[in-house]
């Protein structure tokens, strides 16, 4: 019992201690934010502007930025912690270390998936999208991104100690997210023409829900595979 | 042929030179923004094709103007403080960004707010208009990267050479206007064209560009001496401006 | 005097709306900076005494530690 | 499983163990046990395997052969109850150079579960003073010299409840007077009934200290033969 | 003179070696290919069938894409060699500093720009792009890339220090990216309703010359500046 | 600047050189003459600024104030002449973890301008053999054991033609034998009229080293104040 509660307040505390570090600067915090408006700008300046093709194609550049934000800061995500030894640190904890390594991905997540979410309709606007396919796509983002940042995590743990399976890893993980990215899209489609999404948001969050849990065991495996 | 700016690379001297100019721009400003609202908002007559939709000019071509005129600036003390070393030139730089910025969202805004009963939309993805969106973010970048460092020197330094770096987006972002409308489609654009403009109008445009042009320089001083200040607060003389000497001792 | 009335002059020909705006943004984005600027001197008014309690504080601390009363702690 | 008398189970016992890596032999069988409150320094070349038999012991690494025992229990049985006995500083110093080294001090506390860590910030500000930090508690920990950050990663020393210790070369970078500080504290904590054992290449020459020493020999650098 | 020789060998020496440490990490070489294969495989997903609306995005899409993937890479480019040592070592040199850098932009370019351009026409083909179009994206590409490396590299140099320079480089590159972007996605286009293209490619060519030729000296200064 | 007899022209020379940072003065005024022949080592408490003053003395660093000259000319008005006859090692070893040793060596001395490199590969394996990692030369870096690292690092000393050597603590890591044998290339450096600043919380006990010694004092943790 006593060991589950300290188990929650270890992992409220590797959060914050990365929500502080990733803080650190004030500018910091306004980056991805800022980072995902200029992404969603190139675009139209790659595209043209007409903005029928502009709504047509806005959920696979909203999403396309959302893997990007995703990417970007993913191999750090460990890497630092491996690096200064922080993360022998976390293996030698008595808690179990699947569980604290959740905790990390919260704080990717919250930092690169969330604000996303958050920023979603401000970039709907600027990409034209039909009013009705809003939600659905802030939706979408909601479920989608976790699994994300959880698929990310374990390519990130997996490549750790940049042996020879890293690639080979890398080249499993990375089609995962395409089943996301059709479900999304299409999701969003659906709903800008007033279909039904139910179907498609049920998938993603399934997905979603299996690799948040799933996830973690294999990071943690991967972890502590590379501290040899 | 520099001499002159030697005095002035001292922190302390800027600053009372700065100090004492600083009232004759803000009541300039405030006299020549006068006159030119006045005029251009009452008395100029209305445009015959765009009505009086078109006195958003007086704020929004002085305000685009000095948008690029301060990153213009920027540049330049960017420059002087790398190749000269002039720790004030350095300092400056966090004082013009964020005006520059400010210029460059009056105009981002005002020119959309215009578009609405002339286009029809606030925004499209026109040239001028996407230009002018980068403007502000390379003066958002300037400014991270100043503030994303725990050394400010270093973070002068890299703000300094962003800076530079980013002047020869200038002319490429101007003319981009013209080789965009050629090669792509002309069709939202035409009405960009510089209407040939009556006298009547003419003279409340150019005492609101002096007007804007003051401002800016007013709100850069007023910025500026408060970098001055920071750099300089462990020196008895920003103390003693600041009024917090006397706790010292 | 391009208006007859100061209502004229207030609807703009019909676009009041957007000239006023326009020209209230402008002011209030203005007003921001210059209003940012004076608060910074404020705020460099309080770090600068921070700064001296810091310095007072230190210095007492290390008299503190110089003395040999200091080592009796713990 | 060697048994022992329950009055003399070791703290720490090795049974056999054996380092193989990449097809070379650096230790084999080696069998110690460590007693409660005793200073264990592991010495030998560089490259002899003393991280890599540290590492074994904390439980980071497997033995390629043997079993390594805390308290009569095979470690990987055991290992929540052994990981919170246990503090091990290794090569990497675990610091964060982006926080200062106070936030350093305050979040290595939270993270061994010290869950009312707010109500201790005096006490970390005294920690962060005895190690000689006095006036860089709130510097960047990454722009402090090498020494000094080492001096904040060596602050767990001062802060932790743990038993065992597991400490590889602590004095690196550490000048006469930090070192002298750290023996210091060993002893303070071998009184107190903590155990320690550790690397080094330079000796421990405080005389108080009541020293074993384990030497690993130069490793052959021969291809496995079986 | 013999100076001057030393330079080109010195020269030769780095990018050697920068591109044998990248051979050792495959997945990091690895990695810009799979997200602009990801990517472009990604949007006919997203978009839905219709080539027409396919072909007319994408020289946007590629040349995005190729932004994007220049992107992830380039907070690598001198953080390994400064957090090791190894770059304090390369102002050491008695040779000049800038002339060195470039040999670690040429190496991020052969390893990042390169790839691009020769997967130019399958990545069109995947986009349906008219066959007009292919010889005009592979010229755009390979004048324009050696641009987005030397600029990149100077983002990559500013935020050497900072520990969480990623999306910051990005804030900082992407203003420096558009002009770019703008010229060679229109060439793309004119090229594919059979207009002429010197101006654009012209204007692309120029502006590579002088971010080739003038970059290495904002490196040399930023990168001096992060020694401190 | 300070004029020196033509024959007496020191080889690096501090002029009033000071260090300030983040707003505290590390030390201030050093003023010495480092002679052709000489070995220096600069000591002092961790923090009291000893790496910094290398830094500057590599010109990697510019002083806050001050000066520093290499043959009586300013360091940065003749930068190229002097970083050809300077080798300096730091904290961080320069040390490609994803290279072999042999091609770290390798690499190296192509870096410090040497040519006919491939030529020399016998030469490298030699040195690596005198370092002690025989049967290592193809292990990668990264995995080798701290010490080993840094001999790979230390490999240097024995492939440059520098004249001028600045080594941050040198014996980092490195086991007593290994220590030994550095020492003994120090002399052999000295004897062939060659020149070490060095930095060490060790002493340097070899009798027949002709040691000068820089103390920096205990820096002040002040603001500074004029
Ligand atoms: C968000 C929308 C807009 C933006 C970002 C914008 C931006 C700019 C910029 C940057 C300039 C200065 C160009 C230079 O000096 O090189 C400018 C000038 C000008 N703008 Fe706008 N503009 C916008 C909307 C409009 C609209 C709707 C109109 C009128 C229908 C308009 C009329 C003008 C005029 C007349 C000039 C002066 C022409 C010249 O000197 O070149 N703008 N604008
Ligand atoms: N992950 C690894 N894979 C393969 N070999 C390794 C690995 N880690 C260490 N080694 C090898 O094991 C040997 C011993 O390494 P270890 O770090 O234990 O030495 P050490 O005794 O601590 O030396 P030092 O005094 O230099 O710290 C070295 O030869 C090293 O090459
Ligand atoms: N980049 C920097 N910015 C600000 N302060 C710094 C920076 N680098 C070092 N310092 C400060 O300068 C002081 C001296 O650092 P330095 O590394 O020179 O010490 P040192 O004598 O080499 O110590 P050690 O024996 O621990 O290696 C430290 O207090 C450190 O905090
Ligand atoms: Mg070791
Ligand atoms: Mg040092």
């Amino acid at each position: 019992m006593s060991s589950s509660v300290n188990s929650t307040a270890l992992w409220r505390s590797v959060l914050v201690r990365d929500l502080r570090i990733a803080a650190r600067r004030r500018s910091d915090a306004l980056n991805p934010l800022l980072f995902l408006l200029m992404v969603v700008t190139l675009f139209p300046l790659g595209v043209g502007p007409g903005p029928d093709i502009l709504a047509r194609i806005a959920p696979g550049i909203i999403w396309v930025a959302a893997l990007l934000a995703t990417l970007l800061g993913l191999d750090r995500l460990f890497k630092d912690d491996y690096n200064d030894g922080s993360l022998e640190q976390l293996c030698l904890l008595s808690q179990p270390l699947a569980f604290t390594l959740t905790a990390k991905v919260a704080a990717h997540w919250l930092l690169s998936g969330l604000p996303l979410v958050i920023l979603s309709p401000v970039l709907a606007l600027l990409l034209n999208l039909p009013l009705d396919a809003w939600w659905a796509l802030a939706l979408t983002l909601l479920l989608g991104t976790p699994a994300l940042s959880a698929l990310g995590a374990i390519g990130a743990a997996l490549t750790l100690q940049l042996q020879r399976g890293g690639t080979l890893i890398s080249l499993i993980l990375l089609p995962l997210f395409i089943p996301l990215l059709i479900f999304a899209t299409s999701a969003v489609e659906n709903a800008g023409m007033g279909l039904a999404v139910h179907g498609q948001l049920a998938i993603l969050a399934a997905i979603s829900v299996l690799t948040v849990t799933l996830a973690p065991l294999a990071m943690a495996a991967a972890v502590r595979m590379s501290m040899n | 042929m520099w001499r002159w700016l030697h005095p002035y690379a001292k922190p302390e001297a800027t600053y009372r030179l700065v100090d004492r100019l600083l009232p004759w721009f803000a009541a300039l400003t405030i006299i020549s923004l006068a006159v030119g609202m006045i005029w251009g908002l009452a008395f100029a007559p209305a445009d015959y094709q765009q009505g009086d939709s078109y006195r958003i000019i007086y704020i929004h071509v002085p305000s685009a103007i000095f948008s690029m005129g301060a990153y213009f600036g920027m540049a330049v003390m960017g420059a002087i403080a790398l190749i000269w070393q002039i720790k004030t030139a350095e300092w400056s730089i966090p004082a013009i960004a964020p005006v520059g910025a400010a210029m460059t969202a009056i105009a981002l805004f005002t020119g959309a707010i215009w578009g609405k009963p002339m286009w029809g939309t606030w925004w499209v993805w026109d040239a001028r208009l996407t230009s002018e969106l980068i403007l502000l973010f390379l003066y958002v970048g300037v400014m991270a990267l100043y503030y994303a460092f725990d050394d400010q020197r270093t973070g002068a330094k890299a703000a300094a050479i962003l800076a530079m770096v980013g002047v020869v987006n200038l002319p490429i972002i101007h003319y981009s206007v013209e080789w965009w409308n050629t090669l792509h489609q002309g069709a939202t654009i035409t009405k960009f064209e510089r209407p040939s403009i009556a006298t009547s109008m003419l003279w409340p445009l150019l005492i609101s560009l002096l007007g804007f042009m003051l401002l800016t320089a007013t709100l850069v001083m007023m910025r500026f001496k408060n970098e001055l200040l920071r750099h300089e607060l462990h020196r008895p003389w920003a103390q003693k401006v600041l009024g917090t000497a006397q706790e010292a001792d | 005097m391009a208006f007859d009335s100061f209502s004229d002059f207030v609807q703009m020909g019909g676009y009041g709306f957007y000239v006023w705006l326009s020209f209230f943004l402008t002011f209030l984005v203005i007003a921001g900076v210059a209003l940012d600027a004076a608060i910074g001197r404020r705020r460099l008014q309080r770090q600068s005494k921070t700064l001296l309690r810091r310095k007072q504080r230190l210095s007492k601390r290390q008299q503190r530690q110089a003395s040999p009363v200091g080592e009796s702690k713990r | 499983m060697t048994q022992f008398a329950s009055s003399a189970v070791p703290l720490l016992h090795a049974d056999g163990v054996s380092s193989i890596r990449s097809g070379r032999v650096l230790f084999s069988q080696l069998q110690f046990a460590v007693q409660s409150g005793e200073i264990w320094q592991i010495t030998g070349a560089n490259g002899a395997g003393k991280s890599t038999l540290l590492r074994m012991l904390t439980g980071l690494l497997q033995p390629s052969e043997g079993r390594i025992y805390f308290n009569g229990n095979p470690i990987e049985k055991v290992r929540d109850d052994y990981h919170q006995q246990l503090l091990y500083i290794g090569h990497k110093a675990a610091v964060k150079p982006e926080l200062t080294a106070l936030e350093n001090v305050y979040w290595q506390r939270r993270l061994n579960g010290d869950t009312n860590a707010k109500n201790q910030q005096q006490s970390d500000w005294d920690v962060l003073e005895q190690l000689g930090l006095l006036g860089l508690e709130e510097e960047f920990t990454g722009l402090l010299s090498a020494g000094q950050q080492r001096r904040v990663a060596l602050t767990r020393l001062w802060c932790s409840q743990a038993k065992l210790w597991i400490l590889d070369e602590p004095f690196t970078s550490l000048d006469v007077e930090g070192i002298a500080l750290l023996q210091q504290r060993f002893i303070e904590h071998l009184n107190q009934g903590g155990t320690i054992v550790m690397t080094s290449h330079q000796p421990l020459n405080d005389p108080q200290l009541p020293l074993q020493q384990l030497a690993l020999a130069a490793p052959q650098y021969e291809m496995l033969a079986s």
